[in-house]
């Protein structure tokens, strides 16, 4: 089309130089299709925020109040299922990443542009079956979809499960894209170590996509037969193992933990340095961690079973290799800690989102050391203990990188200025509420709450009304969001190309850029963040 | 990356020609032990997926083209294989090393 | 997309983010590699679930091997393996300009995959016909099997060799299309990519049958 | 020492019923302390930078430091060597829960949709209640009817999935008399919060008077038998007795004797048959906006007496 015969005329961008609905649902610009992702996310965050709601209020209080035990269920498995496949997973990589990481290494699109359109076809038709199972026999399973009750109940579960495996096509065809995309696009003069960290993010989050989500794709497969057919693979009554069943679900599901908090590591490098006005202190160390910790979370999975009956070696295992991903993400936080030392540091409201992000996954991260200690686990497993720390870590974690880097390149992505102050606020509701939600649950798993649970004894009521009030609290501050992002689109000032001074690649062009990224091919001297 | 300097190489005819025949004179090997699988005992299924483990090589090095490709494709190729071992190595270890807990009924 | 594909001249206009044609042609052959370990992992899976429970249940599934015929097994590898070979000398010719040897290399894979599946068709209306149908349907008493979960063999059978079938189809599907395409003149020397691309898939399955067919038939 | 104490008083864990109990306390009191440091560290050094090197005008220049190998493999060796230290560490308890004693005195629990029964050597069977002696080796034998459930005693520090078609075990020693809390903590569909038992430590006497009374139960008359068996099998989950409040299946309250109307639309008299045909197959009948399939079937596990007793039982509610 009009790719190659591009006008230098500063008023076109991708988002006006083609007009029309068809024109956007029809094309193969990596940035529209980032923004279709967003669009369709944020819908899908919608609901499963709803669903958490839901959660909180009958919660509130012992007993029955709002639903009862089998609507909660259901609450509890779209909340789940929505969130996990439906938002975090496809999240910063397939917004953000789709977005900027052909940006980042000097491409003008994604190795496979039709295959990239397609990936998020294919994400609408799985999400959408997902979304449908709603208006059927709704699903109770919880997101792991445990057999054999996942086989027993009644209820949509084939269905979601096939939406599942859908969801997990369209995220193996965006993992392929990026990881031929860093391979074979980079700009001449980028070398891999002269790639923004989030790249290295990115590119190891689609190594783990690329490599978990056919197993996930293969279990959940043999789920659906098991449904429909009983091959008895996971039957128990049929002569099958359960514990096996966790087996394959883990070895995707434990990948893809890092798939959804890799990414907003990559998002936090880029904030601290950009924030700080200072190169990020051992570039090499952040990137290998990265790849460290996508190689090692495939040999851990089975932390997620030292109760299921699984031997007592194979916890062994498991808990030893648990503790040396550890350490990669250990590197990850002392390295962030020095950049900021000697740096300029402006409190924006995307480092402010950055620093809520080192706080919370602080947390996230010792609880998680807690949780890899056996013994500890055998107490903490499956209580709201393990609730609390998940949260942390992809809430506290992948939502305030997916937040702060939503600020971040805001400007860049719609050439507008949004309300900074208003963001700010939107940063201290959803930072003090999410504490104040999820702290008391570190509380309640102590004493030994079940995690799923409808009804709970009454020594474990002050501190869930506590944490049912901090959900309201996260809710307004999403509510505010959700204005100031549509006031900065209607009223946003226009906004500069490099309105925060950063470095890389993408803060050289205009805001918003044009449909080929570059007006001439760019060709890179020096690092990403050069702060001299 | 290490690319391969002629981009677009051509598998030689005969070498196409001698691994069709390898792989039907294996698969006939693979009959005459199956035949003969009494006397092998133990060892007729290391055998049949030995064969079939040599008769893989043979499609990928030639028919696939990896040994004319490059360093990188196989690497991505080899990692599949790779984690596909990791999830059954460590399936395996925990249904090998459970411990049966009825030991005095 | 500016991949536009030109009839008249031999000269193929790669799309705008590519610096060349061989650029988008390593790139493009790359993505079909990654591709393929999603393959590889998606099947294996079903390989490891298929040890493990033959470790544990070692009688019911020789019970079950005992009721396929190798004889069906052995005919349809040797079919496979020849259509792989007719796969990649169809390549061959095309990189050599012969696109006319290519056509009928091409239709002659699609024929062997033609032949697997009507013997695949004859194997599982057989089956049905004797009750040995997958999981819960599997008829015990007809079947007189003496291991009552032998439906789970059956469930791997038809679930491995299946999933194996529809990628045949698939590949026939996707190697007509080819076919079609070389008819038209699209590929010549120097642009045979989703020739490459297909090609590269066939052997896939190629490889798959390699190991399904001692799993299923011969080791009981 | 003391801040070992400080941090075990405010771990906020449940009482320590066992000698495991404690060292599980002890261990997550230090890695409670640790994790203080270490966030102590890494929270309040980002806090004194940020506020520290705040920025002060839009022309700051910053120092261009891109590494220091040493002090990166001193924040990765460390948390490493810690991170081993806790392994082993963990490792070390967990091997004495796993650990089973020979001797010990064995309790079966099956765990099923939504209860747990215990059945000892003696016949004595009880329902979401497993009562044991003090300062003796307790080992569970466990498994389940349906679904996964994990039996979980947050004063013990132990917890083990049950899981259908094989046994696990676990095995206690308790160190205090009283009565804790039993948690399902494997989600088990809709009564997954209900399936709360009662452990109940009492001293060695107390226990053998208890089995003896519980083997007495085949002299009782026949209603209070009866009574016995709904709460054995754990009929009151789903079913209210002593009001028309509905669980999940209808109440039996003041029922026998009136008809019903089923979901298919016909009436049924509420009688000896009706309730022998709903404890053997459940689904023939359902009262009218009750779901089926939820109620699992008790074929097999009454025997006819007390079936009779059931029914008495139920005949007695008013």
């Amino acid at each position: 089309m009009a790719a190659t015969t591009h006008h230098h005329n500063p008023d076109v961008n991708y988002i006006n130089e083609f007009k029309g609905i068809g024109s956007w649902l029809t094309s193969l610009d990596h940035k529209r299709i980032g923004l279709m992702y967003m669009i369709s996310v944020l819908t899908f965050f919608l609901f499963g925020g709803i669903a958490a709601l839901g959660i909180r209020l009958e919660l509130f209080s012992p007993g029955q109040t709002v639903m009862t035990a089998d609507q909660y269920n259901q609450f509890m498995t779209y909340h789940g299922a929505i969130m996990v496949f439906m938002v975090i997973v496809p999240g910063i990589p397939a917004i953000l990443g789709n977005f900027f990481l052909p940006i980042h290494v000097g491409a003008k699109d994604v190795a496979f542009p039709r295959l990239n359109l397609l990936s998020w076809y294919v994400f609408m038709v799985g999400a959408l079956m997902g979304i449908a199972t709603l208006f059927m026999h709704k699903v109770d399973t919880g997101w792991t979809f445990y057999t054999p009750y996942s086989i027993k109940t009644s209820g949509a579960a084939t269905m979601m499960v096939v939406a599942a495996f859908i969801m997990g096509m369209s995220s193996i065809l965006t993992g392929l894209n990026f990881i031929a995309t860093v391979h074979k696009l980079r700009c001449p003069g980028m070398t891999m170590y002269r790639m923004p960290l989030f790249v290295w993010a990115i590119y190891s989050t689609a190594i783990l996509q690329l490599l978990a989500t056919p197993v996930l794709g293969i279990t959940l497969l043999l789920l659906a037969a098991e449904r429909i057919l009983g091959v008895g693979i996971f039957d128990p009554a049929l002569g099958g193992d359960p514990v096996l069943f966790q087996h394959f679900f883990w070895f995707y599901s434990h990948p893809a933990v890092y798939i959804m908090i890799l990414p907003a590591m990559g998002v936090v490098s880029e904030l601290i340095a950009a924030f700080s006005r200072k190169t990020i202190f051992g570039y090499t160390a952040i990137a290998y961690s990265s790849l460290g910790i996508a190689a090692v979370s495939f040999f851990v999975w089975g932390h997620h079973m030292y109760v299921s009956g699984q031997s007592e070696t194979a916890g062994i295992v498991f808990s030893f290799l648990t503790m040396l991903v550890g350490v990669p993400t250990a590197i990850k936080m002392f390295n962030w800690l020095a950049t900021l030392y000697r740096g300029s540091i402006s409190f924006q409201s995307p480092m402010l989102f950055a620093l809520g992000f080192l706080f919370l996954f602080m947390i996230g991260g010792v609880t998680g050391i807690m949780l890899a200690t056996l013994a500890v686990d055998v107490h903490f497993h499956d209580t709201y203990f393990v609730v609390a720390h998940f949260h942390y870590v992809m809430v506290g974690g992948t939502l305030m990188a997916l937040m702060g880097g939503f600020y971040y390149w805001f400007p860049k992505m719609f050439g507008k200025m949004y309300n900074e102050g208003l963001a700010r606020v939107t940063f201290v509701f959803i930072f003090i509420g999410f504490n104040v939600t999820f702290f008391p649950q570190f509380i309640l798993g102590a004493m030994g709450m079940p995690r799923r649970y409808f009804d709970y004894i009454p020594a474990y009521e002050s501190l869930n009304k506590i944490s049912t009030v901090g959900s309201w609290l996260i809710g307004i501050g999403f509510l505010i969001s959700l204005y100031v992002i549509i006031d900065g689109l209607l009223r946003g000032k226009k906004a500069p190309a490099n309105p925060w001074g950063a470095k890389t690649l993408e803060w050289q062009v205009p805001s918003p850029p044009p449909h080929t990224n570059f007006h001439h091919d760019p060709v890179v001297t020096a690092g990403p963040y050069e702060y001299r | 990356m290490n690319e391969p300097k002629d981009v677009h190489h051509i598998v030689d005819y005969k070498i196409l020609l001698k691994s069709g025949a390898a792989l039907f004179a294996l698969t006939f090997l693979t009959m005459i032990a199956f035949w003969n699988h009494h006397h092998l005992g133990a060892f007729a299924a290391p055998i049949a997926f030995l064969i079939a483990g040599v008769k893989a090589a043979i499609v990928m090095m030639f028919f696939m083209g990896l040994k004319y490709d490059s360093t990188m494709n196989r690497i991505i190729f080899g990692l599949g294989f790779f984690f596909l071992a990791v999830l059954m190595a460590f399936s395996a270890l925990d249904i090998w090393t459970r411990v049966p807990v009825l030991g005095t009924i | 997309m500016s991949t536009v594909e030109s009839h008249a001249s031999h000269e193929h206009h790669f799309a705008h983010h590519f610096k060349s044609a061989d650029h988008e042609f390593l790139t493009s052959k790359q993505g079909i590699w990654l591709f393929m370990v999603t393959e590889i992992l998606m099947f294996g899976g079903l390989f490891v679930a298929y040890f493990i429970f033959h470790h544990i249940y070692p009688g019911m599934f020789a019970e079950g091997a005992k009721s396929l015929d190798w004889r069906m097994g052995f005919g349809n590898t040797l079919v496979l393996i020849f259509s792989s070979f007719t796969m990649a000398l169809g390549i061959h010719q095309i990189q050599k300009g012969h696109n006319k040897k290519a056509v009928l290399s091409l239709a002659l894979t699609i024929l062997c995959g033609a032949i697997f599946m009507v013997v695949k068709y004859f194997e599982y209306t057989h089956k049905f016909h004797l009750g040995l149908y997958p999981g819960k349907y599997l008829d015990v008493a007809k079947v007189g099997a003496e291991h009552a979960n032998l439906g789970m063999y059956f469930g791997f059978y038809y679930l491995m060799s299946g999933m194996h079938g529809l990628h045949v189809l698939i590949g026939m599907a996707l190697i007509a299309w080819v076919l079609f395409r070389t008819m038209r003149g699209d590929f010549h020397s120097h642009y045979y990519t989703p020739v490459e691309g297909v090609g590269i898939f066939w052997h896939i399955i190629d490889l798959i049958w390699i190991f399904l067919f001692p799993l299923l038939y011969l080791v009981g | 020492m003391m801040w070992m104490n400080v941090a075990r008083a405010q771990s906020l864990m449940p009482t320590r019923g066992t000698e495991v109990a404690s060292q599980v306390s002890n261990l997550y009191s230090f890695l409670l302390i640790v994790s203080f440091i270490a966030s102590a560290i890494l929270i309040g050094g980002m806090i004194f930078f940020a506020w520290k090197y705040k920025r002060k005008t839009d022309n700051d220049k910053t120092p261009y430091i891109s590494h220091s190998t040493a002090l990166e493999f001193l924040w990765s060796f460390i948390p490493l060597v810690i991170f081993l230290g806790v392994f082993v560490w963990g490792w070390y308890v967990y091997h004495q829960m796993r650990d089973m004693p020979k001797d010990a005195l064995e309790i079966h629990v099956v765990g099923k949709q939504w209860a747990w029964e215990t059945q000892y050597k003696s016949g004595v069977k009880a329902s979401n209640l497993v009562v044991a002696p003090i300062d003796t080796d307790v080992k569970l034998i466990m498994s389940s009817n349906d679904v996964i459930h994990s039996f979980y005693v947050p004063s013990f520090r132990i917890k083990q999935d049950v899981v259908p078609g094989r046994y696990t075990a676990l095995w206690f020693k308790a160190n205090k008399l009283g009565e804790f809390h039993i948690f399902c903590t494997e989600y088990c569909g809709t009564q997954h919060s209900g399936m709360i038992g009662t452990m109940k430590i009492v001293s060695r006497e107390d226990y053998d008077r208890w089995l003896e009374e519980e083997s007495k139960v085949g002299l009782l008359p026949l209603a209070e038998r009866g009574a016995k068996v709904f709460q054995v099998k754990a009929c009151a989950s789903c079913h209210s007795v002593s009001d028309a409040v509905v669980k999940v299946g209808p109440s039996l309250w003041q029922r026998f004797g009136h008809e019903e109307e089923t979901s298919s639309g016909e009436k049924v008299m509420f009688d000896e048959n009706y309730i022998r045909e709903s404890v053997l197959n459940p689904n023939a009948k359902i009262v009218k906006g009750f779901p089926s399939n939820v109620m699992p079937s008790f074929q097999g596990q009454l025997s006819e007496v007390e079936m009779a007793a059931l029914i008495e039982y139920l005949k007695g509610l008013k």
